[in-house]
């Protein structure tokens, strides 16, 4: 369901920066489906990938093998990202505050961290860049904090309360929080996360419960459809067969 | 000259204990041939800098050869976490020292060192808590707009190790498939070590000059190394073994099983040939299928 | 969808009146087809930029385009001088304004309008009278060293002209042999168009991807041009004709000769087809010979 | 004689930075002669040319074709020259002070030009970058004033005095001005440019009224030995059999 969430949020012909694991199966179902001419690009230089198979990491060979360009990372960073080429970007989230910045670096204290995680990777600069972004993560309470322990990717209210806008960050953000009970959404006016639409058989009150700053509703809420059949026929046999990532 | 040797000697005269390392490529053509037989040397307090540790340098961390690591992305590709780096810095002090950035940072420090010039700046950071925790963040304001630019320092390495396709016996190497930062690293480096899973007559690069991406002038050592990525892969030659990279979760979460790794596949055996020797199913399981370029016409 | 048009159509839609124009390539692929359209279609007060404004900016300022020129080494390149430009800026009052740097200086301004900063930071100027005669070459201190590094403004476009010998029909275009600064500043640009000697299959282009240099979703329309950039070179299509070159410097040195090449090969045909039609010896003089690049394996 | 007394200069293994014209017949002559692991790098991008004829420009197609590689402009001058790796530069002058300042900017005004020359090219960052410069120029009392009209390219000392270490230059700066009647070189302790050499035939006093600074004679004053007969065969039949460049 995040999966499918997330590839209707993409439109066809748009340029986005892909992750690996559902981000990737989302770009891959939004191709095979209702956005044919979406661009894939991958921070390892891969752009216009059409893999043959599904990718296991950001690197893998398919990516390359039929792509329209491969290039260095320097310009993939500086003339894709920065130059603000990207559409859309997706980004995971160990943790994330109401204001949608994102922790990937650490749980606890960066200089005696309880749990040491990846790190930023490229997250930072398309959180900045990307003319919207798209935070997919499981709904739970130690990631949906008051506070993060760390930002690692920015949202739209800095510690100080200082709007993106403010801090001169061209992109417009975490648009959307697509977890696997409903999507969350920054308020128009405050930038705050609330809750925009939920998924068939979520429950608004669990979902309250599992986020631990008073969560908005937004209004009207929004009711999201169950996969379709196509939807589901197309993830389980076109874009992912050997059911690497689909449970 | 030819500067052709094995990676016993280019390892002996190249890299020294102390030293500022890259062993380059991103997910593509990592050189563990290189990293082995660092490790087999008993190199210790080197500083290891890549965007992606990847296994390569959780090896070499868990091997004792690293004091520091400069990186932005310390994950195992699509499986999981490097537990040897993860031991290192969750205990209480840290077994090494980190000096971490986000990729655009590390682009940037290696375009930098290959521009010598001391910083490069980019638009990056704002919001983060990343500036906080790395002082070697800074920024600079432009001459022209008073805009506040984010700004990453020149990491210039005493040693970079590049895995290519295929180079000639002067060290001009020839890459396709994902270029990372390779041609980054070379440049900002003070030596530079080209492993070639193919050794080609000058002739070959010569046919095709915009496919160089490492100039002879800037090599020292060639080293003719066939499977030296692996598990990582050589695009046209050999796949990625995603399934040891799977494996290096479970290997890498107990470290008498991560020693009894290091033991069998680096201290255990001589070479990278011995390596491959001893795996006689990778051609079976890995080696590349045709997918040609198609020719062009360098003529006038 | 096909992004390919006409040359009539593409300036048409792309270059107006005013524009900050970069028609690209160093010596190699310099798109005279698209020159020779702007010349016909009458644009005015256009600021030219290139590094080297070469034969093509002498007829653009000859024919009265321009207002204004950036530029770095205005010479007719190993035939001695630009005319047409020299007239220009020699008279009292000049008749064109001039923007002057060096080569690297131009570079880095396309370099930092590709990566969208608005400036980039070199060693470069010292000792030199170029600051004085150009305010807008400054300088900026390092936030590590505390030395101080010259800078230039980032340069962006409203349109870029880049000559490729192959692309698709939504743009992605393939350049080999010199490269110049034509990826900047195709990057840096608002708007973007791509001429190519040959328009290929996707395909085509997804069999080498490393070899394309201009992604098509910069690009804003194709042009299919053959023998588009002569008197300039195509490698693998045409040689450079530099019998035309030397013999622009008597044409050129001569306001009415001058007239007369303009009203006989820009005005007095309609397209570029019709410019080649009428020269039945190009074939035969400058077609390139093959000298071919081998293939890679893009497979795993 | 320019061409035979600048290639003598370079030594074999070396990395230069070439030009078109009597720089690249002098390049040409060093691989034919002594230096047969020259390497040849054009601001175009040709690294490692061998070209098959003698090229007219310096972004000829016969420098890409069996080059051992080529790259973009922006490496050139940030990876090649601004790092440091290129050995030796050749430049010209229309204008050569007594320091070494070149001009091929502009006679007379820069705002009100007497003629307009083609300006910097890659002449300044050549001149900073490169380990030792080489400047090749004909004898003329106009070419060698108290003051060029134009600094495009910076020599020992600038128009202050101070020296080019002092502004934090890398290079050596030009070690070598080569005429068609002898050789001046840098002073080693005032960098101000003096009679080295003479070739032969060449009378000193005539050198000496060709230049509008005094002049002072370099002891001992070298005296350069004719081309030889593999030097001048080398020249008309393999370098440049057409008499392109060559008198």
């Amino acid at each position: 369901m995040m999966a499918v969430a997330a590839a209707r949020e993409l439109r066809d012909g748009e340029v986005v920066f892909v992750g690996i694991g559902l981000p990737n199966l989302a770009c891959l179902l939004a191709r095979a489906t209702h956005a044919p001419n979406l661009v894939l690009i991958y921070e390892s230089g891969a752009v216009g990938a059409r893999p043959a198979r599904l990718p296991l990491s950001i690197g893998d060979p398919a990516l390359v093998t039929g792509s329209l360009m491969v290039c260095g990372m320097a310009d993939v960073f500086q003339c894709f990202l920065q130059s603000g080429r990207i559409e859309a970007g997706f980004l995971g989230a160990a943790q994330i505050d109401r204001w949608g910045n994102i922790n990937t670096t650490v749980v606890g204290d960066y200089a005696r961290p309880r749990v040491r995680l990846p790190g930023s990777g490229g997250a930072p600069e398309i959180a900045i860049h990307a003319r919207r972004t798209l935070v997919i993560t499981r709904l739970d309470r130690r990631a949906f904090p008051e506070r993060v322990d760390f930002i690692t990717s920015p949202g739209h209210r800095d510690r100080a309360g200082v709007t993106r806008q403010s801090s001169g960050m061209p992109g417009a953000g975490p648009v959307r929080v697509i977890t696997d009970q409903g999507i969350l959404a920054p308020n128009a006016e405050s930038g705050q996360l609330e809750l925009a639409a939920v998924f068939p058989g979520a429950e608004i009150e669990t979902i309250r419960r599992s986020v631990q700053w008073p969560l908005s509703l937004r209004s009207p809420l929004e009711r999201v459809g169950a996969p379709t059949e196509v939807e589901l026929r197309t993830l389980r046999e076109v874009v992912d067969p050997g059911r690497v990532f689909l449970k | 000259m030819s500067k052709v040797m094995t990676m016993t000697d280019a390892i002996a005269a190249h890299v020294h204990d102390g030293d500022v390392l890259v062993i380059e490529g991103f997910t593509h053509l990592i050189c563990f041939a290189a990293a082995h037989e660092i490790i087999r040397q008993g190199r210790r307090r080197l500083t290891l800098c890549r965007l992606t540790p990847d296994l390569v340098y959780d090896q070499m961390i868990a091997a004792g050869c690293a004091s520091k690591l400069v990186f932005s992305w310390a994950g195992n590709p699509g499986a999981g976490s490097l537990h040897a780096f993860r031991r290192a810095v969750e205990c209480d002090p840290p077994a090494i020292e980190i000096e971490e950035y986000s990729h655009f940072g590390m682009v940037a420090r290696l375009s930098a060192g290959a521009a010598r010039i001391p910083f490069w700046p980019l638009r990056d950071y704002q919001g983060t808590d990343l500036p906080a925790a790395n002082a070697r963040i800074r920024s600079v304001t432009c001459p022209y707009t008073g805009e506040t630019l984010a700004t990453v320092p020149a990491l210039n390495p005493d040693v970079t190790i590049v895995h290519a396709q295929r180079a000639d016996a002067d060290g001009n190497a020839q890459v396709w498939g994902l270029l990372g930062t390779q041609k980054e690293a070379a440049f900002a480096s003070k030596r530079v070590i080209v492993v070639a899973e193919e050794l080609v007559d000058a002739s070959v690069i010569r046919a095709d000059p915009n496919r160089t991406l490492i100039p002879g002038v800037i090599v020292d050592a060639v080293v003719v190394e066939p499977w030296g990525a692996h598990p990582s892969f050589a695009q046209g030659y050999y796949d990625r073994d995603n399934e040891f990279y799977v494996a290096w979760d479970r290997i890498g979460r107990d470290p008498q099983s991560l020693q009894q790794y290091l033991d069998a596949w680096v201290h255990g055996i001589a070479d990278r040939a011995e390596y491959v020797r001893r795996q006689p199913d990778l051609v079976a399981r890995l080696a590349a299928r045709p997918a040609m370029s198609g020719e062009v016409n360098y003529g006038y």
